[in-house]
C-alpha cells in the first residue's frame, strides 16, 4: 500500500469570470521511502495539489472531485480536528512562499517549539535541543543565537530553511515540499536534499518534492511526475521520464534546461505549446519597451559601488557596548558597465539581497559610496533629487509576493509606474503596454483583473518582472528573478531580458543561486560569503577557473542535469 | 433611626456665613439653630429666642433661652449672638440682609436688642438668618489664620469645623460624596419629637439616579423630585410624595432697552396675554407649580387675590394690532437649561406661544454657567429669571426685579426689563420703612397691581417643592416652602 | 528605550505647556465663577471686589505668568469649590475613576476578544449575526439609556445591586479601593458594565475585522499546516497580529475613559474625575478645569507612551526609537 | 489603435469597473442595507414633503398637545401617528426633520475627522521621526480637550471674529467643524499604528523603488491596507457624532432647542423614561439604531469588498 494515494483529483477556483480548473483528474501515488519529484509549467497546479492534500486550499479553491488516501485512510473530507492530527504529525508541509509562512511577531524559536510540542511529546528542554539541532541540520550558522531572532532578521534563504526545519520538526511520515530550495545556494541545497534523502532512507518517509530544477530532479528523485495545465502528462521512474520522455511537453521542457557546461547566446525555447494564441514574436525595436528616451553622456561605469558596509542592529541599547549587530556587508566594491550583466552568487545569507537593497536606495549604507552615472547616490539629500534616478534603476524583489500591494489588481500594479512617470501618451497606450508586458511574461491579458494572491509562485514572479520593466529602466536589479519559474518560462523571460539588453544596452545586476543560469546570462560574476565579496571575475573564467576556494567549492557542487542530451 | 437623604447637591461649606444659598441654609438648620424660624405658613416659631417684642420703631428685643449648649460644650449667651451678628455684617452674602440694622446690643446675658437705623418691618424675617455661632470656638488663631474669618475661596477654619447649637453634629464629610450627621446628645430642644440618630446626606446630581436610589431603597428621602417622576413616586408602594407650594417665582423680563416694541405697554400686555402659563404648569410642570399672575405667592403680604393669570389669545392679538404690530416682530430670548425646573422647555413653549401672535422668537438656551454672564449683560430681549425672596417678603421681589435699576443703591439689580416706574420705587421704599403690617401690606399690594397693569414682566409660576420618602418617614410636618426641612424634628417610625 | 523615555518626557512637558496656554485662554468663555460662590442678592460691586481679590480682572499675560510660575513649583492653584489644591482634588478622584476604568477594561477585554474572534472564525454563523446585530445596537444606544435600564432592572426591580456611589472602600497605602470589600465590588458592577457597554461594540468589531484580515494570511495557513491546535492558531498567531490596531485604539479609549467618563459617572454618581470635570464646568471652577486639562494631557502622553512601547514590543519589525534600519 | 483594441478596451473597462456593482448585486444584505439607507436618506432629504407637520414651525405646535401617546393607544390623537414630544411636536415629523440635521452632521463630521485623521496619521507613520513626534504630541494636546472644550474654543473664536449671529446661522457647519476637529486623533493614532506595520512590508519598498512620491505611496498603497480599522471606527463614529451633537446643543453650543435633531429628541426623551412617555425616546431611538445598523452592515460589506483575499462568492 502506498503512503499517499491521490485519485482523480479535481480542483477548481471559481470566480466571477468563470471557474478555473487548476487540477483536472489527477492521480498519482507516493510510497514510503521514496521521493517523488513534481515538475511542470509554472501555474500548472503543482502547489494546488499539495495544498489540497492537507486541505488548505486558499479560498475560493475547492476540491471538486477525487480522493486522497494517506496510508490507506481517506483523508479528503475530514473535519478540522481530524485534519489537525494529520497535519504536522503525519504530513510535514513546506509552502512555496517561505517569506510569508513565518509569523512576523514571533521569534523563530517560538514557532519551532510550538510545532514540536504540538506534534511530539517532549519536555521543553528537549524541544529546545531539538529545535537547535534542526536549525543546524538545515545549515543555519550560530543556531543558538539566531533562534532568538525574528523572521524579518533573516535572509530569504534562511527563512526558507526555517520553514523546512519546522516542517521536519514533527517527524512526519510524508513531506510535501513545494520548491523548498529556490532561495538556497547549491551547497545548502545539497545539504537539505541530503537531509531529506536520508530521512527517506532511514525513517521510510515519503516525500513529494515540487521543483523546477531539473538537476535536482535528476539527482534526488526516485520517480517524477510532470504536470502541464492541470494534467499529469507523465509519471514514472526518474531516469525513464528524463531519459526517454514520452510526452511532447516533457521533451520540450528538458530541452529548455539551461546548460551548465557552456555559454549559449540565447535560451532554447519550449516548442510544445498547446494553444496557439501564446506569443506572437515581439519586435522589441518597434515596441515601446525598446524606445527609451534616456540619453547617455557619462562614459564611466554606470554603477559604481565603493567600499559599502552595512550592519543591522539586532539588539538595541542605550549603551554602545551592549548593542549587537549583524554585519551584512563588509567593504563591498564593484562596478557595472553599461550594457553589462553582473552576477552575484554566494552563500544564502551572505548579504546579496542587502547589496541590492543598498543600491536601490532602500538601506542607507553605514559606509561607502554608490555612484550611478557619476552621481553620488549616498550624497543625495532628498527623495526629490533621487526620483529621476529611481525610474532608471528598478528592482525585482527576491520575494515577488510580498513586494506587491495585496489590494491592487495586477493591471494597476503594472500600469502605475507608467502612469506616474508619464511614460506613455494615453491611457490606451498604457493599456496596450500592460497587455504586452503581461503577454511577454506569459500570463495573458486577463491576468490583469486578478489580485496577486490569485497567482502561483512563478506567476507572481513574472508579474514582478513585468512591473520592473514598466519604467523602462536602465539598470535592473534582479534578486533571484527566476527561482520559481520552470525552465521553459525562465528561458522565455531571460531571452526577453537579453533582447532588451541588446536593444537598449540594459544593465543588470543579477542575483541567483542557479549557477547554470548565471553562467548563461552574466558577463561578470561576484562571489559573496558572509558579507564579503570574495572575488569578481569574468563569467567563463569563474566557471572554468575559479580562484577563491569558496568559489571552487560552489562550482563543484553545481547539480548536473543528467537528462537526455540528444534532445538538444 | 439611621437615614440616608439624597439631595441634588451638598453644602459647599460648613460656615453658615460664607454663602447665602439653599444648600448652606439647609446645613445651617441642621447644625445650628436660628433665633426664630418660619413655620409652614410663614409664621414664626421660637428657637434660640424664647420671646421677642418690638420695643420701639427701631428697636426689637429678643430673650434667649438659658439652657442652650454648643456642640463644643460651651453654653450659649448673648455674647455669642452679638459676635455672630458682627460676623454677619462682614459677610459679603449676608450683609445685605442686615444692612438696615445699626447694631445688636447685649442687654444682659440672655437678652439682646437689635436696632435699625430706620424703622424696619422685617426684623423677625431677618432673625431667621441669625444662627448663633460659638464665639469661643471660632475665636483665636489656627495656623496663623484667624479662625473667624470668612473666606470665599480657599480654606478657612469655619468652613471645615463647626460648633453650633443644632440637633446634629457632623461626624464625617467628604465633599461631593457625603456628609454624615449625628444627633447632638446635649441638644437643648428635648421636646422635639425628632428621633433620627444618624443622617447621611449624599448628593446625587441626576434626577433619574436620585429617584432610582429611592426606589431601590438605597436612600430614604430625596429632594428634589422632577415633575416627570411624581407619578412614579406616588404610585410606588411604601414611598410617599410630599409637596409644598413653593415661593420661587419663574418669570420673563421684557427688555425695553434692547427691543423697541417692548416699550409699548400694549405689546407687553399682548405678550402676557399670549402666554398660557396654565398650560405650562399643567403640561410641562405636570401640575407641580402654581400659576402666577404676580410676584408674591399666596401668604406673602403683597399677594393680591384678584391678580390672576390672563391667558387670552384673542385679546393678545387685538393688543398687538392696537400697538401697530399686527404683523408681529422679531425678538430674541434666552433661558438657562439647568437652573430651574424644566427651564428650557418652558422657554420653548413660551416661544411657540408667542409665535401665535406673530412674534418670531430666536431662542437660545444654555447652562447656567454661561447664562449668568449673559443675564448680567441683559443680552436678549426676553430673559428668564427665577427669584426666591430671602425674607419671604413681597418687597424683596421688587427690590431686585422691578424697581428702577440703580447702580448706587443696588436696587433693580436683576431688572433686565429695564422697567422703571417712580411710583413703584417710592411705594417699595416706603413699605420698607413701615412697621405697621396692615399699611405695609396695602402698599405692596398697590405695587403688584401697578406691575400687573403695566405688564412689567411676564409671571409664569411659582415652583413647587417635592420630597420623595419612604412612608415610615413623617416628612410632611418638617418641610416648608423655604426648602430647608427641619430634620431635627423628623420622626421615623 | 531609555532615550525614548527621556525624549517622551521632554515632549510631555511641551505638551502640557501648550495645553496650559490654551486652557488658560478659554477660561473666560466658561462663564462667571463668581456666580457660583455668592448668593443671588450680592451686589455687582461686591462681586467686583471678589474678582479683584481672585485676580480675575488681571490681563491674560499676568494671570498666565502667575499661573506658570506657581505651576513650575508644583502648585496648580486651588479649586474654588473644594478649597484645596486642584492637583490634590484630581488625584483624589482619580482613584475612583481608575477603578471604574479598570473594571470596565477587564469586561471589555474578557468579552470582546472571544466574541470578536468567534465571529471572525465563523463569519456565517447565526451567533455571529446576533453578536454583530447586538453590537450595532450597542453603538447607537447612548450610555445614559443603558445605564438607566441597567439600574432599573438590577437595582429597582431586582434589588440586587446598589444604584449609586462607590460604597465601602478600604484604605490601602493611601489608595481608597472598592475592590476589596463586597460592598465596594457590588457598587462597581453597574457602572463598569455600562461603561464597558459603550466601548464593547467598537472592540468586538475591531477584533473581528482585524482577525478576518489575519486569518487570510499565509502564516496562519502555515501555522495550521504545522498541526497546531486551532485555538492556538486563532488565539496566538492570528490574535497577536490583531493586537496592534487594538492596542492603539484601546490606548486612546482608556485615556478617554479616564478623562471623560462623564455620563457614566454622572448617572451613577460615581465620585470620579469625569463627574468632577462636568461639575467643575458647571461651577466654572477655572483653576480646577485648567489643572484638570493639563492633567488629562499627562494621561494621554503617558498612555500613548505606554502604547507605543508595547507596540514596539509586540511588533519587532517596528523600531520605536525611530532610527533607520 | 486598431478596431479590435478599442473593443478590448470597452470590455476591459466594463470588467474592471463593475467589480463593485457585481459584488453588490450578489449580496442580499448589502442590497437591503443600501435600500434602507437610501430610504433614510430620501426621507431626510424630502422631510418637508413627507412629514405631516413642520415641527420647526413654532406656530404649528401647541403645548396642550404635548406628550400624547401614539395614535393607536388609548389617549392617542389621530393627528399624531407616533405621538408627540414634550412640546407637542409630532414625533414622526420631528424624526424626519431631525434625521436631516443628524445625518448631515453625523456624516460630515465623520468625514472631517477621517480626512484630518488620515492625513495626520499617514504622515506621522510614514515619515516618522520629528514629524511623527510633533503630530502625535499635537494629537495628545487635542485629546486633552474634550469635544465640549473644543466646542467652547471654536465657538469663542467664531463669536469673537464673526459675532454671535453668525454662529447661530451656521450652527450646522460649526457643529461639523467642532465634532470633526475634536475627534480626529482617534483616527490619526490608529492609522499611524497600521502604517508603522505596513511601512515595513516589501510592497512599500517596491513602491519607493518605483520612485513614487510619498503622497502616492501613503494614500494609494498604504492606506488601502489600513482600511479595516478605519471602517470600523467610522461606523461607530457616525453614531457618536449624532449623539455628540445633542450633547453640544444642550450646552448651548449647537442647534437651537426649538429645532431638535434626532439625537436631541432621544436625549429629551430620557427625562420621560420613568414617567411612561416612552415614545419620545423609543421611536427616534429605533430610527437611530436601525440607521447605525445599516451603516455598519454597509461598512462590513465594504471592508470585505476591499479585502481581495476574502472570497465573496
Ligand atoms: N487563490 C487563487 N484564486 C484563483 N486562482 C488561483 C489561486 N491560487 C492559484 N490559482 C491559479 O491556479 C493555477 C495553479 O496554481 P498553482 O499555485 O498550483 O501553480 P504551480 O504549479 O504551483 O505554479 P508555480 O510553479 O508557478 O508555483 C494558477 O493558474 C493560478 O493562477
Ligand atoms: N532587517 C534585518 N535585521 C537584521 N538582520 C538582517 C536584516 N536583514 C537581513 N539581515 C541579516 O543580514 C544578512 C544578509 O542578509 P541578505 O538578505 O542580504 O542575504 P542574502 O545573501 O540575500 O541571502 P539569501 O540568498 O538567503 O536571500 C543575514 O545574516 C540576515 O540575517
Ligand atoms: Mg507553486
Ligand atoms: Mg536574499
Amino acid at each position: 500500500m502506498s503512503l499517499l494515494e491521490v485519485k482523480n483529483l479535481r480542483i477548481e477556483y471559481p470566480s466571477r469570470f468563470g471557474t478555473h480548473t487548476a487540477v483536472k483528474n489527477l492521480s498519482f501515488n507516493i510510497n514510503r521511502g521514496e521521493i517523488v519529484g513534481v515538475v511542470g509549467e509554472s501555474g500548472a497546479g503543482k502547489s494546488t495539489v499539495g495544498n489540497a492534500i492537507i486541505d488548505l486550499l486558499s479560498p475560493p479553491g475547492i476540491i471538486a472531485g477525487g480522493d486522497v488516501f494517506l496510508d490507506g485512510d481517506l483523508i479528503s473530507g475530514k473535519n478540522i480536528d481530524q485534519m489537525r492530527q494529520i497535519r504536522g504529525n503525519k504530513i510535514g508541509f513546506i509552502f512555496q512562499d517561505p517569506m510569508t509562512s513565518l509569523n512576523p511577531l514571533f521569534t523563530v524559536e517560538q514557532q519551532l517549539l510550538e510545532t514540536i510540542h504540538a506534534n511530539l511529546k517532549m519536555s521543553n528542554s528537549e524541544a529546545v535541543a531539538r529545535a537547535i539541532s534542526l536549525m543546524e541540520q538545515v545549515g543555519i550558522p550560530e543556531p543558538e543565537l539566531r533562534i532568538k531572532q525574528y523572521p524579518h532578521q533573516f535572509s530569504g534563504g534562511m527563512r526558507q530553511r526555517v520553514v523546512i526545519a519546522i516542517a521536519l520538526s514533527g517527524e512526519p511520515d510524508l513531506i510535501i515540499a513545494d520548491e523548498p530550495t529556490t532561495a538556497l545556494d547549491v551547497s545548502i541545497q545539497d545539504q537539505i536534499l541530503t537531509l531529506i534523502r536520508n530521512l527517506c532512507i532511514e525513517k521510510q518517509v515519503g516525500c513529494m518534492l515540487v521543483t523546477h530544477d531539473m538537476g535536482v530532479v535528476s539527482n534526488v528523485t526516485d520517480r517524477v511526475a510532470v504536470m502541464y495545465r492541470g494534467d499529469l502528462v507523465e509519471f514514472g521512474e526518474t531516469a525513464q521520464v528524463l531519459g526517454e520522455p514520452a510526452h511532447e511537453y516533457t521533451r520540450s521542457l528538458i530541452s529548455a534546461v539551461p546548460r551548465s557546461d557552456r555559454k549559449l547566446g540565447r535560451f532554447p525555447l519550449v516548442s510544445y505549446i498547446e494553444e496557439a494564441h501564446e506569443l506572437e514574436k515581439l519586435d522589441i525595436k518597434t515596441h515601446w519597451l525598446g524606445q527609451s528616451e534616456d540619453q547617455r553622456e557619462y562614459t564611466g561605469p554606470l554603477l559604481n559601488v565603493e567600499n559599502v558596509s552595512l550592519r543591522f542592529t539586532t539588539k538595541d541599547s542605550f549603551f554602545e557596548s551592549k548593542r549587537e549587530y549583524v554585519q551584512a556587508n563588509k567593504n563591498i566594491s564593484f562596478s557595472i558597465n553599461e550594457g553589462e550583466t553582473f552576477g552575484l552568487v554566494g552563500e544564502s545569507g551572505s548579504g546579496k539581497s542587502t547589496v541590492a537593497r543598498v543600491i536601490a536606495g532602500l538601506y542607507p549604507p553605514n559606509e561607502g559610496k554608490i555612484t550611478f552615472e557619476g552621481i553620488d547616490l549616498t550624497a543625495l539629500k532628498s527623495e526629490k533629487q533621487r526620483r529621476p534616478i529611481r525610474r532608471q534603476m528598478q528592482m525585482v524583489f527576491q520575494n515577488p509576493y510580498t513586494s506587491m500591494n495585496p489590494r491592487m489588481k495586477i493591471y494597476d500594479i503594472i500600469a502605475e509606474p507608467i502612469r506616474f512617470h508619464k511614460l506613455a501618451a494615453s491611457e490606451q497606450q498604457i493599456q496596450q503596454i500592460v497587455f504586452d508586458l503581461l503577454d511577454h511574461v506569459g500570463l495573458g491579458k486577463m491576468a490583469g483583473v486578478k489580485y496577486p494572491h490569485e497567482f502561483s509562485g512563478g506567476q507572481r514572479q513574472r508579474i514582478s518582472i513585468a512591473r520592473a520593466l514598466a519604467t523602462r529602466p536602465r539598470l535592473l536589479i534582479c534578486d533571484e528573478p527566476t527561482s520559481a519559474l520552470d525552465v521553459s518560462v525562465q528561458a522565455q523571460i531571460l531571452n526577453l531580458l537579453k533582447d532588451l539588453q541588446d536593444e537598449l544596452n540594459l544593465t543588470m545586476l543579477f542575483i541567483s543561486h542557479d549557477l547554470p543560469v548565471i553562467r548563461q546570462v552574466c558577463d561578470r560574476i561576484g562571489v559573496m560569503r558572509q558579507g564579503e565579496l570574495l572575488e569578481v571575475s569574468e563569467s567563463e573564467k569563474l566557471f572554468t577557473n575559479p580562484q577563491h576556494e569558496y568559489s571552487q567549492h560552489l562550482i563543484s557542487l553545481m547539480p548536473e542535469f543528467k537528462g537526455l542530451r540528444t534532445a538538444i | 433611626a439611621d437615614i440616608t437623604v439624597a439631595y441634588d447637591s451638598d453644602p459647599v461649606t460648613l460656615d453658615p456665613h460664607e454663602q447665602l444659598s439653599g444648600g448652606v441654609l439647609q446645613m445651617s438648620h441642621m447644625l445650628f439653630d436660628p433665633l426664630v424660624r418660619f413655620t409652614k405658613d410663614f409664621d414664626f416659631e421660637a428657637r434660640i429666642a424664647e420671646k421677642w417684642e418690638r420695643v420701639n420703631e427701631t428697636t426689637f428685643r429678643f430673650t434667649l433661652r438659658k439652657d442652650v449648649k454648643f456642640h463644643s460644650g460651651n453654653a450659649l449667651t448673648a455674647d455669642d449672638v452679638v459676635w455672630t451678628f458682627e460676623r454677619l455684617k462682614t459677610s459679603g452674602d449676608f450683609k445685605g440682609i442686615f444692612a438696615p440694622y445699626s447694631e445688636l446690643k447685649k442687654v444682659d446675658d440672655y437678652t439682646v436688642e437689635i436696632i435699625s437705623s430706620e424703622p424696619y418691618p422685617l426684623v423677625l424675617q431677618t432673625a431667621t438668618y441669625i444662627f448663633p455661632m460659638d464665639s469661643k470656638f471660632y475665636s483665636g488663631e489656627m495656623d496663623g489664620k484667624d479662625k473667624s474669618s470668612i473666606v470665599k475661596h480657599g480654606n478657612s477654619f469655619a468652613s471645615t469645623n463647626v460648633s453650633g447649637t443644632g440637633p446634629f453634629v457632623v461626624t464625617s464629610r467628604e465633599q461631593g460624596v457625603k456628609v454624615v450627621y449625628e444627633r447632638f446628645a446635649d441638644y437643648w430642644d428635648t421636646n422635639s419629637p425628632g428621633n433620627v440618630d444618624k443622617l447621611t446626606l449624599v448628593p446625587i446630581k441626576e434626577n433619574a439616579t436620585r429617584l432610582a436610589a429611592l426606589l431601590s431603597g438605597g436612600v430614604d428621602l430625596i429632594n428634589p423630585v422632577a415633575p416627570n417622576d411624581h407619578k412614579r413616586v406616588k404610585s410606588t408602594k411604601g414611598i410617599e410624595l410630599t409637596t409644598v407650594s413653593g415661593t420661587r417665582l419663574i418669570s420673563f423680563h421684557m427688555n425695553q432697552n434692547s427691543n423697541e416694541a417692548l416699550r409699548d405697554v400694549r405689546v407687553r400686555q399682548a405678550i402676557v396675554h399670549a402666554i398660557n402659563n396654565d398650560g405650562i404648569v399643567k403640561r410641562i410642570m405636570k401640575g407641580f407649580a402654581t400659576t402666577a399672575g404676580q410676584q408674591s405667592p399666596e401668604g406673602y403680604v403683597g399677594h393680591v387675590e384678584s391678580l390672576v393669570p390672563r391667558y387670552d389669545l384673542k385679546k393678545a392679538k387685538q393688543l398687538m394690532k392696537e400697538a401697530g404690530y399686527e404683523k408681529g416682530f422679531n425678538l430674541s430670548m434666552m433661558a438657562p437649561n439647568n437652573r430651574y425646573v424644566n427651564d428650557a422647555q418652558i422657554a420653548q413653549a413660551t416661544a411657540s406661544m408667542l409665535s401665535k401672535i406673530g412674534i418670531k422668537v430666536d431662542l437660545k438656551t444654555m447652562p447656567k454657567a454661561q447664562y449668568w454672564p449673559e443675564f448680567d449683560k441683559c443680552s436678549a430681549d426676553m430673559m428668564m429669571i427665577g427669584w426666591h425672596s430671602d425674607t419671604e417678603d413681597s418687597a424683596n421681589f421688587s427690590e431686585f426685579l422691578t424697581m428702577t435699576r440703580d447702580a448706587e443703591t443696588g436696587k433693580g439689580a436683576y431688572n433686565c426689563g429695564y422697567y422703571a416706574n417712580p411710583k413703584v420705587d417710592q411705594l417699595v421704599n416706603q413699605a420698607n420703612a413701615e412697621t405697621d403690617p396692615a399699611k405695609r401690606s396695602e402698599m405692596l399690594k398697590e405695587v403688584e397691581k401697578i406691575l400687573y397693569n403695566e405688564a412689567a414682566f411676564v409671571p409664569l409660576h411659582w415652583q413647587d417643592l417635592a420630597w420623595g420618602a419612604k412612608s415610615n418617614l413623617q416628612v410632611d410636618p418638617i418641610v416648608n416652602a423655604l426648602n430647608f426641612p427641619y430634620f431635627g424634628d423628623l420622626v421615623v417610625k | 528605550m531609555f532615550t525614548f523615555l527621556v525624549k517622551r518626557l521632554f515632549q510631555a512637558l511641551i505638551v502640557m505647556f501648550v495645553i496650559s496656554l490654551v486652557a488658560f485662554a478659554i477660561q473666560d468663555n466658561l462663564g462667571d465663577p463668581l456666580r457660583e460662590m455668592v448668593g443671588q442678592s450680592v451686589s455687582e460691586e461686591e462681586r467686583q471686589v471678589l474678582r479683584d481679590e481672585l485676580g480675575l480682572n488681571d490681563p491674560y499675560l499676568t494671570k498666565y505668568t502667575r499661573f506658570i510660575t506657581n505651576a513650575v513649583q508644583g502648585d496648580l492653584g486651588d479649586s474654588y469649590f473644594f478649597k484645596r489644591p486642584a492637583a490634590e482634588v484630581i488625584l483624589d478622584k482619580l482613584q475612583a475613576t481608575l477603578e471604574l476604568v479598570f473594571g470596565a477594561a477587564i469586561i471589555i477585554v474578557v468579552v470582546s476578544i472571544p466574541l470578536g474572534v468567534y465571529s471572525a472564525i465563523h463569519p456565517k454563523n447565526i451567533l455571529t449575526k446576533v453578536i454583530m446585530a447586538f453590537s450595532s445596537i450597542g453603538i447607537s444606544v447612548p450610555v445614559f439609556l443603558t445605564a438607566i435600564i441597567l439600574m432599573y432592572i438590577f437595582s429597582i426591580e431586582l434589588g440586587w445591586l446598589p444604584s449609586y456611589g462607590r460604597g465601602e472602600t478600604v484604605n490601602i497605602l493611601g489608595w481608597h479601593s472598592g475592590f476589596f470589600t463586597k460592598d465596594g465590588l457590588l457598587h462597581l458592577v453597574l457602572p463598569c458594565v455600562s461603561l464597558a457597554s459603550i466601548m464593547l461594540p467598537l472592540f468586538i468589531r475591531l477584533v473581528r475585522s482585524e482577525m478576518l484580515e489575519a486569518l487570510s494570511s499565509e502564516y496562519v495557513k502555515f501555522a495550521t499546516a504545522k498541526g497546531l491546535a486551532m485555538n492556538k492558531v486563532y488565539y496566538q498567531h492570528a490574535l497577536k497580529n490583531t493586537m496592534l490596531p487594538l492596542l492603539t485604539v484601546g490606548g486612546v479609549q482608556i485615556g478617554t475613559m479616564v478623562a471623560y467618563t462623564i455620563l457614566t459617572e454622572t448617572v451613577f454618581q460615581w465620585p470620579g474625575t469625569g463627574f468632577l470635570f462636568l461639575e467643575a464646568i458647571n461651577r466654572v471652577d477655572t483653576p480646577l478645569i485648567t489643572a484638570y486639562v493639563i492633567f488629562v494631557g499627562l494621561i494621554f502622553v503617558v498612555t500613548n507612551t505606554i502604547v507605543d512601547l508595547l507596540y514596539g514590543v509586540i511588533n519587532p519589525t517596528v523600531n520605536i526609537t525611530g532610527k533607520g534600519a | 489603435m486598431s478596431n479590435t483594441d478599442t473593443k478590448m478596451l470597452t470590455r476591459w473597462e466594463k470588467v474592471k469597473e463593475s467589480d463593485f456593482i457585481y459584488h453588490f448585486k450578489r449580496d442580499k444584505v448589502a442590497m437591503v442595507s443600501f435600500a434602507l439607507f437610501l430610504a433614510f436618506f430620501l426621507a431626510a432629504l424630502f422631510a418637508p414633503l413627507l412629514s405631516p407637520t413642520n415641527p420647526y414651525d413654532l406656530m404649528a405646535i401647541d403645548i396642550m398637545d404635548s406628550e400624547l401617546p401614539p395614535s393607536w393607544m388609548d389617549e392617542g390623537d389621530s393627528r399624531f401617528l407616533l405621538g408627540t414630544d414634550d412640546q407637542g411636536r409630532d414625533i414622526l415629523s420631528t424624526i424626519l426633520y431631525g434625521s436631516r440635521l443628524s445625518l448631515t452632521i453625523g456624516f460630515l463630521a465623520v468625514a472631517v475627522q477621517l480626512i484630518l485623521g488620515t492625513i495626520i496619521g499617514l504622515s506621522a507613520g510614514y515619515f516618522g521621526g520629528r514629524v511623527d513626534s510633533f503630530l502625535m504630541r499635537f494629537a495628545d494636546v487635542q485629546l486633552s480637550f474634550s469635544t465640549m472644550m473644543v466646542a467652547i474654543i471654536v465657538s469663542a473664536i467664531f463669536k469673537a471674529s464673526f459675532g454671535a449671529e453668525f454662529f447661530s446661522e451656521y450652527a450646522v457647519i460649526m457643529l461639523v467643524v467642532i465634532i470633526g476637529v475634536a475627534e480626529w486623533p482617534q483616527y490619526a493614532r490608529t492609522i499611524r499604528a497600521s502604517v508603522l506595520a505596513e511601512k515595513q512590508k516589501e510592497y512599500v519598498e517596491a513602491a519607493q523603488v518605483m520612485g513614487f512620491r510619498a503622497g502616492r505611496i501613503m494614500f494609494r498603497h498604504i492606506l488601502p491596507n489600513c482600511l479595516s480599522p478605519i471602517l470600523v471606527i467610522s461606523t461607530v463614529q457616525v453614531a457618536n457624532a449624532i449623539m455628540s451633537e445633542a450633547a453640544l446643543s444642550f450646552l448651548g453650543l449647537g442647534l437651537p432647542v426649538d429645532q431638535p435633531s434626532l439625537g436631541a429628541l432621544i436625549s429629551i426623551g430620557f427625562k420621560y423614561i420613568f414617567s411612561g412617555a416612552w415614545w419620545i425616546t423609543i421611536f427616534p431611538g429605533v430610527v437611530l439604531v436601525s440607521l447605525v445598523l445599516v451603516i455598519n452592515l454597509l461598512g462590513d460589506w465594504l471592508r470585505d469588498l476591499f479585502n481581495p483575499k476574502l472570497y465573496k462568492g
